[in-house]
C-alpha cells in the first residue's frame, strides 16, 4: 500500500523525522486558509499514490491565499496523471540551501534491506544511477543485524559535511520506521538541507507490506481513505482482486498467474480483456455472484470468460456457484465457461445438465479463449 | 529422477491438525508420500490418521526422522515455524502459507542463509515428484511422471502447463512451486542448478511472471551454467503494470518487471520462450522431438 | 566471575523469577534471627564460589534458630572445600512435590547458546548427561535470533504438564538475564515445584563474562564482595594474573601460555612452581616490583624465575625494570632472569653491567628451569 | 606457500591512528606488509605516514581494494568493527583488540557464519607469512621462511616455540595466533585444513592450552583428514585447574579440559605431543628428518 505523501509525514513526525509545517486541504477556500496561515506564501502539493509529481505540475509554489485556491481548484478539478485527486498537502516554504536525497527499501533479489542515499536529490533517482552511479551510495543490510553505526557513516559520507549531523539523525529514524511499520519503502526525495543548517524531509514516499497490515492496525485503517471506484471498492470487499482494463472480454480466473496467462490467450485471439479478476482459492456462488456483478457493471463487456484450473478450488462447486449465481443476477453477456482440473467433469456435466442459455462450455483454454473473441465481435486470426 | 523430494522424503506436517493441514495431508498420504509427523502445539501426543503429532519440530525428527517439512500453520505464526523446522535441522521446508509479513521473511531469509536448510515458498503449491511424493498442494491427479522438470512463481500456472503436458504424454521429474512472494526461498536459478544436476531431467520449464527480476536472474544463470534446453513462458503480457517498489525500487532490482523485459532476456540465454500456456506445451513437444531425433 | 547464590537470586528477582524468601547472615546471630523470622525452620546456605554443597555439607535444614546459630557458627569457621565463608544464605523452607533443572549458557565449541532442562533436577547433571542422555533435553540458540516460542516449548515439554507453564515463565526470564547481565552461565538445580503447584528457583548459579563488566557496573561492584587473600588482592589491583601454588619455584613471565609453559618446563627439572603470575604486555618497574612484592611474600618461594619472551615487552625495558624493583625491594631469595625476544641483547647487557649479586642469566628457558630448579634445592633428572 | 595472509594480501588497518594500531603499523609495514589503508571514523581524508584513511571500511575497500583486515580498535567497538568488515566484502578480519565481551563475539560469530569474510582473534597476536606480510603484533624478527605451519593459542608461545623453530634452522610458512577467547574465528580445526591444502607446508605445530575442548575437536579432525605430519604442546599440564564454565559447561563441551586429556586425544589421533617448547622444536626436526630421509 502507497502512503500519500501527507500521510507518509505523519509517520515521519511520529518517528522524530523533522517535516515542514502542512495541513491537508480539500477545497480551494480550506488552500487558501492555510497559506494565509503561512504567511501567503506556500507549497500546494497534489495528493496520490504514484510518484512524478514535480514534472508533472502535481506542485505549485504560490505567492497568495488567492493563488492557493486557484490552483488547488484546478488539482482537485483536474486530477493528476489519471489519479482522481481528493485532497492536496499545502506546506511553508523554507529557505533551501541543497537538496540530497535518502531511502531504505527492502531488495526482494536478496532479501535484505537497501540503503541509497545521494548528495544530488530532487533529480530521478533512477536516472542519477544510470548515468552517474558514483554518486549514488548504497548500503546492504542484513535484516537480522539492522542498521549500525557504519551503516550510518557509509551512508551519511556522501552528503556534505554540513549536513551530515542532521541527516544521520533522520536516516536513523528512517530505518526504524521502515521495520516498526513494515515499510517496504521509505523515500525522501528532496531530503533539504536548509540556509539555516537545519536537515528536513520535504517529501515523503511510504509503501506499506499488504501483509503486515494486520499487525499495523493504525495503518491498516488508512486503507479506506483513499477515493476508490465504486466497483473496486466492492470486489475487494468480496476478497478478489480486480483491476480494470480498457478491451470488451471480461474475465474471470483462480490465481493471478492463470488470470494473467488467460489475458495473454485472449490477446493472441485478437480480443482484449476488459479486466483482471481473481477469485483465488474460493469459488463459492456469493464469489461468483459478486465477480459476475462486478464485471457485468462494466458497460464495454460484451462476453465473460471463467476460466477456473482447479486444484483446491473443485470445479463442481464452480459449476454450482456459476448457476446460482445466474440464478440472483441477470446474464446480459454470454459466459464462456472452462473448467478443468478438480472434478472437472462433475462440473461439466452440472454445467450441460443446466443448459443455461448464456452459458458456452469450452473445453480448453484456448477454445474458451478463441470463444470468448469471437463472441466479444473481435474475433482475429 | 528428481529433485528436492523423493522416494527419501520423510515428511513432518506443520499445522496438521488445521483444517488446510489436515486436509492436504489426507492428500499427499493418499498420493503415496511418506508423511511421518505432525506438529501442533499443544496436541503432542495426540494421532492424526495413525501418525504421530508432536509439539515441535525438534521432537517429530528426533522420534520419526522426518527430513522434510511442509508449514500450514497461520501467517503469524509462520516465519517462526520455518525458523523451527530450521533449527531442528530438517532439511527441506516447504512453505504453503500465504500472506506472510515480508519483514518476518527477511528475517528468515537472512537466517536459513547460515544453514543448511533449503526453503520452497512461501505463499507456494510446493513440490511434487509425480508417483513418487507430493509435498503441498499441486493436485497429484494432473501429473505424470516422466522427465521434464517444471518450476513456476506461478500456483495454477503449475497445474495448467503440467496438464497441457500430461495431455500431450509428456511426463515430468519434479514440479516446483517456487511462489511468488518478494523474499522466498528457491528461486529460478537455484532448482535450475538442481534440474541441470538431476540426469532424469531432459528439458526444463521455467513459468515466470511480470514484477521483480527472477527471470531476468534465470536468464543470466542460464547462459552461464544451464546446458539443459529450457522452455519458458511469462504470464503477463497483457496484464496491467505491476505493483512495483517505488523509484528506488527499480534501481535495485536493475529491472522493469515486464513480461516483454523477461521474454527478452530468457531469449537471448538461448530459452524458447511460449506466449501462451499451451505454446509452452508445444514448444516442448517440438524440443523433445529434436532431442530425440538428434539421439 | 561466578556469583555467591544469594547475588543470583537478587539478580532473579530482578528479572522476575520466584525465589524463596531468604536473608544474608554474617553471624550466627543474624541466622538465628533469620530463622526465627521463618517460623523457626529455615534452610542454611553457605555462600562460596564453588559447587556440590549439597553432598559436601554446605546446606543444612535447621528446625529452630538455636540449630541454624550452631550450624551457621561451624560453617563460618571450617569455611567449605578450602573456599574461606563469611557468609550464609539463611532462606525459608518450601514444601516441594519435585525437583527439575534448567540452564542457559554460551556454549564455546559452537559459540551458540545452550539451553537444558531435566525433569530429573537436584542430581549431578554431568552424571545425569552420561548416563542417561535421553533425561536431558539439550537446545541450541543462536545468538541473533534468540530465545524463540518453539525453544521455549522444546525445553519445558521435558517437564511434567503441571509444571510447565511456571516453568515457561522461569526458562523465559533466565535467557532475558542470560544476555541483559551479560552472564555465561544461568543455572538452576534444582528448579523447583512446590506443593501448591508454583515454580521456583531454589539455586542459583551465575557466571558473569568479566570482559563485560566495564558495561555492568552494578555486577562489577560485587567484584570486590568476595573474600580474598590480601596478596591476591595486591595482585589484581597491579593488573597481574596471579594464582597461589604450593612449589618453591616462584614464576614471572608474560602471557598465560608461556606463564603455563615454564611451570611445565620448572617440573620437567623435578621442581615445583610456587605460583602462576603473568605481568601481561607491560613489564615497567613497578610491574616488576609488585610481582617480586607479591611471589617474595610467600615463605615458601626459594627463588624466583623471571621468564621474559619480548614481542610488544622489550627485554631491555624488563631489565632496568628488575634492577630498579631490586632497588626498591630486598631480594631474599635468587633470581633467575631469562629474556628473548626484542631488544633481548641490550637487556641482556643491562644485566650483565649491573652485576647485581642475587641475579642469575640464563640464555634459554629451559637452561633457566634447571638453574631454578638447582636453586630451590629439588634439582631432579 | 603459505595460508591466509601472502603475496596477494593488502591490509586495512581498523583504528589505525590509535596508539596500538599506529605502532603495529608501523612495523607491519617495515616488515613488508602491504598496508594500503586505515580506517577512523571522522579522520577520512587524512593519511597516516603515507596511507590513505577513511571513515569507513566500505570506502577503505572500494578506493584501495583492500582485501584483509586488522583490528586495533577499544573492546567495546571492536565486534562493531569486524561486522563492518565483514560487510565491507573483506576476506580475513585478524582481531588484535583483547577484552571483547564474549556476548558480542556471539553475534559476530552467528553472523559470519553465513558469509564469506573468515576471522582470526580475537585477543590473538595475528598472523605472519615469514618473509611476505605481518598482520598483526607477532614480532617478524624472530620467524624465518620455511615450510612448518604453526597455530596457536596462547599468543606468547608463538614466539616461543617459533623461536625454538628459527634457532635449529626450521623456518616457518605461515604463523598463526587464534587467540585463546572462549568465542573465536579460525581454529585449529580450520588451519589445519588450510595447511593440509597447502602444498608448501610438510609438517604442523599446533600449540593448545587446558580448557576448552578445541584440542579434542583437533585431534578429531586430525584422525580424519589429516595427512600432514602434526607435533603439538599444550600449555598446563602443571597449571592449576583453569576457569571453568560450571557443571553445564562440561556436559557441552564432553571434556574437562585437562592438558593430560587433552594430549591423550591428539596422541590417539597420531600426534607426536611434546611436554615442553623446546621438545616440540626437536620433536619438530626429528620428524623433518625421518621424511626427508624416507623421500
Amino acid at each position: 500500500m502507497d502512503l500519500y505523501e501527507h500521510m507518509g509525514k505523519d509517520l515521519f513526525r511520529a518517528h522524530g523525522i523533522p517535516v515542514p509545517q502542512g495541513v491537508v486541504a480539500r477545497s480551494p477556500e480550506e488552500a487558501a486558509e492555510a497559506t494565509r496561515r503561512f504567511g501567503g506564501a506556500a507549497v500546494v502539493k497534489v495528493q496520490v499514490q504514484a510518484g512524478g509529481r514535480g514534472k508533472g505540475g502535481g506542485v505549485a509554489l504560490v505567492d497568495s491565499p488567492d493563488e492557493a485556491a486557484r490552483r488547488t481548484a484546478r488539482m482537485l478539478a483536474e486530477g493528476f496523471a489519471g489519479h482522481p485527486v481528493d485532497r492536496v498537502l499545502v506546506e511553508e516554504r523554507l529557505p533551501i540551501e541543497r537538496e540530497l536525497y535518502a531511502s531504505f527499501l527492502l531488495d526482494r533479489s536478496s532479501g535484505d534491506y537497501v540503503g541509497l542515499a545521494t548528495a544530488e536529490g530532487g533529480v530521478e533517482i533512477e536516472a542519477l544511477a544510470a548515468e552517474r552511479p558514483g554518486a549514488l551510495r548504497r548500503v546492504r543490510i542484513d535484516p537480522m543485524l539492522g542498521l549500525r553505526p557504519y551503516h550510518l557513516r557509509e551512508l551519511t559520507g556522501v552528503f556534505p559535511p554540513s549536513a551530515r549531523e542532521g541527516a544521520a539523525a533522520i536516516v536513523r529514524c528512517l530505518f526504524s520506521l521502515l521495520r516498526e511499520a513494515d515499510a517496504t519503502l521509505v523515500e525522501v526525495n528532496p531530503l533539504v538541507e536548509l540556509v539555516d543548517g537545519r536537515v528536513v524531509a520535504l517529501d515523503a514516499k511510504v509503501t506499506i507490506d499488504d501483509n503486515a497490515l494486520v499487525r499495523q492496525p493504525d495503518l491498516a485503517a488508512l486503507r479506506d481513505r483513499f477515493p476508490i471506484d465504486e466497483v473496486e471498492r466492492r470486489a475487494r470487499q468480496a476478497g478478489l482482486q480486480y483491476v480494470k482494463l480498457d478491451g470488451r472480454v471480461g474475465i474471470i480466473g483462480n490465481g493471478a498467474g492463470l488470470v494473467m496467462a488467460t489475458l495473454d490467450v485472449v490477446a493472441r485471439y485478437g480480443a482484449r480483456a476488459a479486466n483482471f479478476l481473481d477469485v483465488g482459492g474460493g469459488a463459492s456462488a456469493d464469489t461468483m455472484a459478486t465477480s459476475l456483478e462486478v464485471i457485468l457493471s462494466d458497460p464495454a463487456v460484451r462476453v465473460v470468460l471463467i476460466n477456473i484450473f482447479g486444484g483446491i478450488t473443485r470445479c463442481d462447486v464452480v459449476a454450482r456457484g456459476v448457476l446460482e449465481a445466474l440464478g440472483r443476477i441477470e446474464a446480459t453477456v454470454p459466459i464462456v465457461l472452462r473448467l478443468d482440473g478438480t472434478n472437472a467433469e462433475e462440473g461439466r456435466r452440472i454445467i450441460a445438465e443446466a443448459a443455461h442459455p448464456r452459458i458456452v462450455s469450452a473445453p480448453t483454454m484456448d477454445e474458451a479463449a478463441a470463444q470468448a473473441a469471437r463472441l466479444a465481435g473481435e474475433a482475429g486470426p | 529422477m528428481s529433485i528436492l523430494v523423493g522416494a527419501e522424503t520423510r515428511v513432518v506436517v506443520q499445522g496438521i491438525t488445521g483444517s488446510e493441514g489436515s486436509f492436504h495431508t489426507r492428500r499427499n498420504v493418499a498420493y503415496g508420500t511418506r508423511v511421518v509427523a505432525g506438529v501442533t502445539p499443544g496436541k503432542g501426543g495426540q494421532a492424526f490418521d495413525g501418525i504421530p503429532v508432536f509439539d515441535t519440530v525438534a521432537e517429530a525428527v528426533r522420534e520419526t526422522g522426518a527430513n522434510t517439512s511442509v508449514v500450514f500453520v497461520p501467517p503469524r505464526f509462520a516465519a517462526e515455524a520455518i525458523l523451527e523446522a530450521a533449527d531442528a535441522g530438517v532439511e527441506l521446508v516447504v512453505c504453503i502459507t500465504e500472506g506472510i509479513p515480508v519483514r518476518d521473511m527477511a528475517e528468515v531469509h537472512s537466517y536459513l542463509r547460515r544453514g543448511a536448510t533449503e526453503l520452497v515458498g512461501p505463499n507456494c503449491p510446493g513440490v511434487i515428484t509425480p508417483g513418487v511424493a507430493n509435498v503441498g498442494i499441486i493436485p497429484g491427479e494432473v501429473c505424470t511422471p516422466g522427465r521434464v522438470g517444471l518450476v513456476s512463481r506461478s500456483g495454477t500456472l503449475v497445474y495448467q502447463i503440467v496438464h497441457e503436458l500430461t495431455r500431450r504424454g509428456i511426463g515430468q521429474s519434479t514440479c516446483v512451486g517456487m511462489g511468488g512472494d518478494p523474499v522466498h526461498g528457491i528461486g529460478f536459478v537455484e532448482a535450475l542448478a538442481r534440474f541441470e544436476a538431476d540426469p532424469d531431467t531432459d528439458l526444463v520449464v521455467l513459468t515466470g511472471e511480470i514484477g521483480g527480476d527472477d527471470e531476468e536472474r534465470a536468464a543470466a544463470y542460464i547462459a552461464d551454467h544451464v546446458r539443459t534446453p529450457v522452455v519458458a513462458y511469462i504470464a503477463g503480457f497483457e496484464a496491467p503494470p505491476g505493483k512495483r517498489m517505488g523509484h528506488a525500487g527499480a534501481i535495485v532490482t536493475g529491472s522493469t518487471g515486464t513480461a516483454a523485459g523477461k521474454a527478452e532476456a530468457l531469449e537471448a540465454a538461448g530459452v524458447a520462450v511460449a506466449r501462451t500456456p499451451s505454446e509452452v506445451a508445444d514448444l516442448v513437444a517440438e524440443r523433445l522431438d529434436r532431442r530425440a531425433t538428434d539421439a
